[in-house]
């Protein structure tokens, strides 16, 4: 139970950061931007690229978050407030594109394997009988650290206050003064700068390859869905749905079922579990997470 | 009661906590053109939805040519002979208003059969003063083509009941009798209107019977020359009037 | 649009009279991109290696012998599209391919539905042997390997072992003969975990199996899956318990040398008894042999410009009776004696039980 | 040399069905699709399932069918309240789902390794067979396309572009929305189904493979750069694509470039291609011709 518990836990901090990004450019540019996985990898990527030049590890990481802040909001700029003007579909066929040049980016510039970052690596010790390494607390510490402090920015200061303003209803907010524009532009950077944080937290659990985007992609936007897209903090609460219902479709045993000792499902029907769950969340409850467009008069 | 072609009884509609329509009922009888009338949030363009199918009711049975429809999803309720227009109705912009004015009949001559443009459709694009723009995108036209667009489209679709929601709003002042007298002839052969509208002189012009919406609930049931003479409604009007800082109708 | 077409067409031929024909040419079908990256690339050395000890001594019918590679992403779709470019386009003798068996079974299939011998360089996989008559294997196949890893990891004393395979035409029928044969030498298989090849985190099959309590943990991994598996363990503390690696040059090189100390395993044996190729690979590529892998890519290229020595000519036909007649006679290469059966997969090849010693894999009899 | 031609030409005729199955959906109905590929699955694995099973090939067809219809009564219900882009995460999470079990579900698919060794069209014609495909795919091709632009032209066809930009107003006018889109999806999925059988005994080999995410971006670019909502523009798209696709190995060949070059020139085509278009020409090579030949 326990080590469910952890394993759910630490599945979800994967999540968490890049699902809470996804969250927050979406309650201000209305399309899902499928991009952001990348950045997560780009952010990986970069800061791997920076440590090897010996730049030593955190302003690695704080570098390369800064970096694809900046490059998202270039590609939004450039990209996505164009394909906006169009259609908000129109847009996310656009941000399916943009991945996969990116992908082709990795694949020239990094190569196929998988890599990580060059960091002391210790066994697990055993914490409440579950096997724990210190780069997951430590990891999973920093995810929660930057969660936290991204609430305090949304709740506690004017710039959450603006940004909240805008999310729900921007005409209103620019009327009275909120420049809506300079807003917008600072979240996108913003969801930049933490998809690429979650990216490198990934990086240093373990490593990172050019796939990393495309499987992350559906379990990302199954939590962000899950929690309301819109909603930046829903996002963790799905982010946990998810990853229990990934843990425990794998860390079921169903030998007894079948008269053997220990038989698992395949570790690759966990994402199944998590995409399933989307679809019976927007198959049977469309209207409880989000307004959907169709009914509106 | 059989000759009834809408009747209302007891509707209401609430969004959460806010009751938008509290116990409105009415009927339209055949050949009448029944104004919806009430000042900014009365409820009017509520009970249009709910009744069209757009809405869903919280109370209260809505009947249409001898069925209920209280629960119909929209596009058996216009199978009925009911349809209705939008107060700002958007266009598409890869259609032409040939095409739309098409699409208001419904399989016209077989659902797979190739697209034929018969002469009734020149006819209507006459009488909207459509013609000259037949071939253009529909969602080029100016807001008042676009109404006048989407009134030609819903008669294609032969309705019983011909529901309008403000229908003159944007339309040019020369072409409002020109609609007037559409819809006149509509109804003399055997149609019937129920008009949300703002336009009092478009209303004396048409309607047979005005009926008033305040707050969610009717106020008065009258002739179209009674209004002016009718207290609650006056007052009902001055009232919004006032709190909206002295801006008369 | 028809003129489309006709653009269309002109530019193809165009580019398609491109590559030279003076040659003798054959083509390799390897995965230069996707997990078996390393491993291509190894197969490719060998190659490469065998060329040029070819074209040294003379070529081939007088001519210079070139291969044409073709990349095929470990996806057998664009594998059966680059066998279809060498076989139609470039016009080669045979193919050489692929790497892994789910692969080298479709593009073989397609090679003998195109009447185009083939040879595989590296697949093992029980089922390779039924690709059909234009087929031919350079190396031996899984039941001769399990059996050997089998009763290697009973003779070091582990009854109870859980079984980590990757979800393909070559993990299926390893885990599934190394099963049988280990049931059978009287041990016990806890659990057989299918993964997914490619993924980036294997944790979850690594707790599957941890929580079946085994004395041992056997595996077979390509390059980086059984690098990432091989730090996961050690992270996981899983490597208190022994690790046996089926195949284990498969991985060694994609493995940091922190997270596989200890690891022991069973190859297929390359080094043999001629250390002239060892020493070749060494000097042009200054690093010691990355897989097992690139041996065979040497082996069966020298056996393609053998044959068609022999049959006189490129012409298809007469290369593979060339093929027959060699394979029957028997050819020695630097993995040692080549000899086919009658379904023309190789009968016997040595094998070998390794350790890992710091970054580099030493014998382990 | 001219069979290799016949080959890339064969595929494109594939690829033009399917493109013409993801024109029908996103470019006339405004359904934007991200899991095609699920559709053409149902072919291939119809196929490549009536193989392994060792059922007479006839069948194949058949299942093909079945599998196609309910697939494409499913994405519909999915669709029924959802908006354009949650529709198009969730057809994306359908076809994923249909990958990992067709890798999964050893006993039924084959799993990873795939079904191989299925019967190839007209192998009896030797050497003409490459040249008997071709014109079967052709015609088939030829088909597909009369049915999409009777379709397109029909009574029904209003009907599917006013659902695409105006769905309120189709409302309104008594459009049944729902079955409107059903009846897209099942004859665009039954149209992919039937790619995807061509394709199964094309090949010969199934597998989960084939069922990959970048694949449905493809025929994405296709139908974008041939020009979305026209049905002769989406069949060109197939072919350029697919050309172009077809000749990267050789620009590889003659520039020496590194293999990885291959796969990630395949991946920078087809998402430079719809980026391109969509910034520069989002109305693509060949544009919509609005309205009927009466407008013009």
């Amino acid at each position: 139970m326990v080590q469910f518990i952890f394993d759910t836990l630490f599945r979800a901090a994967d999540l968490a950061l890049i699902a809470v990004a996804l969250s927050a450019v979406y309650s201000l540019i209305r399309f899902p931007n499928v991009a952001l996985v990348q950045y997560a990898v780009v952010g990986a990527f970069v800061g791997m690229a920076l440590q090897q030049q010996g730049v030593p590890i955190v302003p690695a990481v704080l570098l390369a978050s800064l970096l694809v802040g900046g490059i998202a909001q270039v590609f939004n700029a450039v990209i996505f407030q164009r394909l906006l003007r169009l259609d908000p579909a129109i847009a996310l066929i656009g941000s399916l594109a943009l991945s996969m040049v990116l992908s082709a980016g990795f694949l020239l510039g990094f190569g196929p394997a998988a890599q990580r970052f060059s960091v002391q690596v210790a066994p697990a010790t055993r914490v409440f009988g579950v096997r724990v390494t210190e780069m997951q607390v430590l990891t999973g510490g920093l995810t929660v650290a930057i969660l936290i402090a991204f609430a305090l920015l949304l709740f506690r200061t004017p710039l959450g206050r603006e940004m909240r303003a805008v999310s729900t209803n921007p005409v209103l907010a620019a009327a009275t003064g909120v420049n809506t524009a300079r807003v917008t532009g600072l979240v996108v950077f913003l969801s930049g700068v933490i998809a690429a944080l979650g990216g490198a937290m990934l990086a240093l659990r373990g490593s990172v390859s050019i796939d990393m985007g495309t499987n992350m992609l559906l379990p990302v936007f199954a939590a962000a869905i899950l929690g309301g897209l819109g909603n930046a903090f829903g996002a963790v609460f799905g982010a946990i749905v998810i990853a229990a219902a990934e843990t425990l479709i794998t860390n079921l045993n169903f030998g007894p079922i079948v008269g053997q000792d220990h038989v698992f499902l395949p570790a690759s029907y966990a994402p199944a579990a998590s995409f399933a769950l989307l679809v019976a969340v927007l198959l049977f409850r469309p209207r409880g997470i989000f307004v959907s467009e169709v009914t509106r008069v | 009661m059989t000759t009834e072609l809408l009747a209302v009884r007891g509707l209401a509609k609430a969004f959460g906590l806010s009751n938008v329509l509290e116990d409105v009922s009415f009927s339209v009888m055949p050949g009448e053109i029944v104004g919806l009338l009430g000042p900014n949030g009365s409820g009017k363009s509520t009970a249009l939805n709910v009744i069209s199918g757009f809405l869903p009711r919280s109370a209260g049975t809505i009947t249409f040519a001898g069925r209920d429809i209280s629960d119909a999803p929209v596009h058996a309720i216009t199978d009925l002979g009911l349809v209705r227009t939008f107060q700002l109705p958007s266009m598409p912009h890869r259609m032409t208003v040939r095409e739309v004015l098409k699409a208001g009949k419904r399989d016209d001559g077989g659902r797979f059969a190739p697209v034929a443009y018969g002469p009734e459709i020149d006819v209507l694009l006459q009488e909207f003063r459509l013609a000259h723009v037949a071939g253009h995108a529909a969602s080029a036209l100016s807001g008042g083509q676009k109404k006048l667009l989407s009134v030609a489209t819903a008669l294609r679709a032969n309705p019983k009941l011909l529901c309008l929601d403000e229908p003159t709003a944007g339309v040019h002042v020369s072409l409002r009798s020109d609609l007037v007298g559409v819809l006149r002839n509509y109804v003399a052969q055997g149609g019937a209107c129920l008009v949300v509208e703002h336009d009092m002189l478009f209303i004396r012009d048409l309607c047979t019977r005005c009926i008033v919406l305040d707050r969610g609930n009717i106020i008065a049931d009258c002739l179209p020359g009674e209004l002016e003479n009718n207290p609650r409604v006056v007052e009902a009007y001055l009232g919004k009037a006032i709190e909206k800082g002295g801006m008369a109708q | 649009m028809k003129k489309m077409i006709r653009v269309l067409a002109a530019t193809s031929v165009l580019a398609t009279a491109l590559p030279a024909q003076a040659d003798v040419v054959i083509g390799a079908v390897l995965p230069l991109s996707g997990v078996n990256a390393n491993g291509g690339e190894d197969q490719r050395r060998g190659i490469e290696l065998a060329v040029a000890q070819i074209n040294e001594a003379g070529g081939v019918l007088g001519e210079p012998l070139k291969v044409i590679y073709e990349d095929s992403g470990n996806v057998p779709q664009r594998a059966i599209d680059a066998a279809r470019k060498l076989v139609s386009v470039d016009g080669v003798a045979l193919v050489i391919g692929e790497y892994s068996s789910g692969i080298t079974i479709p593009l073989g299939q397609y090679l003998v539905a195109e009447g185009v011998p083939h040879l595989n360089p590296a697949s093992t996989s029980g089922l390779v042997r039924g690709i059909g008559a234009t087929s031919f294997s350079m190396v031996g196949l899984d039941n001769v390997s399990t059996e050997f890893a089998a009763k290697d990891v009973l003779d070091r004393g582990w009854k109870r072992v859980a079984v980590l395979a990757m979800n393909n035409a070559f993990g299926q029928g390893v885990a599934n003969e190394f099963g049988a044969h280990f049931a059978q030498l009287g041990g016990e298989v806890t659990t057989t975990i299918m993964y997914t090849s490619g993924q980036t985190t294997y944790r979850r099959e690594l707790q599957q199996a941890e929580s079946t309590e085994p004395d041992a943990y056997v595996f077979t991994a390509y390059g980086a899956d059984g690098g990432l598996m091989m730090q996961e363990a050690y992270e996981l503390g899983l490597q208190e318990d022994p690790w046996y690696s089926i195949l284990i040059t498969m991985h060694n090189a994609d493995t940091p040398a922190e997270f596989k100390t200890g690891l022991i395993g069973m190859d297929v044996d390359y080094t043999a008894d001629d250390t002239s190729y060892k020493a070749a690979y060494e000097e042009a590529y200054g690093q010691s042999f990355q897989s097992a892998w690139s041996g065979y890519a040497h082996d069966t290229t020298l056996f393609a410009a053998e044959t068609i020595e022999r049959a006189g000519s490129t012409d298809r036909p007469a290369v593979l009776s060339a093929i027959a007649e060699l394979g029957a006679e028997g050819f020695t290469g630097v993995t040692g004696e080549i000899k086919l059966d009658a379904d023309g997969q190789r009968m016997w090849q040595p094998y070998q039980k390794l350790k890992v010693e710091g970054d580099a894999l030493v014998s382990h009899e | 040399m001219s069979d290799f031609l016949i080959h890339v030409i064969s595929v494109s005729c594939i690829y033009g069905i399917l493109a013409l199955s993801l024109n029908l959906q996103a470019g006339f109905t405004g359904l934007m699709n991200f899991g095609l590929i699920a559709m053409f699955g149902c072919g291939v694995y119809g196929a490549g399932l009536v193989h392994r099973f060792g059922l007479p090939v006839a069948l194949g067809p058949a299942l093909a069918l079945i599998l196609a219809v309910l697939m494409g009564l499913f994405l519909a219900r999915l669709g029924r309240r959802l908006s354009t882009d949650y529709w198009g995460i969730a057809t994306l999470s359908i076809a994923e789902i249909a990958r990992i079990f067709a890798t999964n579900l050893e006993p039924l698919t084959g799993g990873a390794q795939g079904i191989s060794g299925l019967p190839l069209l007209f192998s009896g014609l030797r050497p003409w067979d490459g040249a008997a495909r071709l014109a079967l795919f052709a015609v088939i091709l030829g088909v597909a396309w009369l049915i999409c632009e009777r379709l397109v032209r029909s009574n029904f066809g209003l009907g599917m572009k006013l659902i695409r930009e105006e769905p309120q107003l189709a409302r309104a006018l008594g459009y049944d929305i729902d079955r409107i889109r059903s009846t897209v999806m099942v004859i665009a999925s039954v149209i992919a189904a039937v790619a995807g059988v061509l394709y199964a005994h094309y090949l010969s080999f199934v597998g989960p493979e084939l069922l990959l995410a970048p694949e449905t971006f493809l025929i994405w670019a296709m139908v974008i750069i041939g020009g979305i909502a026209n049905n002769r523009g989406v069949i060109a798209g197939a072919f350029a694509m697919q050309f172009m696709m077809a000749y990267v190995p050789f620009v590889k060949d003659y520039f020496a470039l590194p293999s990885d070059f291959v796969a990630a020139a395949r991946l920078m085509l087809s998402g430079g291609v719809i980026l391109g278009f969509l910034l520069l020409r989002p109305q693509g090579i060949f544009p919509e011709r609005v309205g009927g030949r009466h407008d013009h």
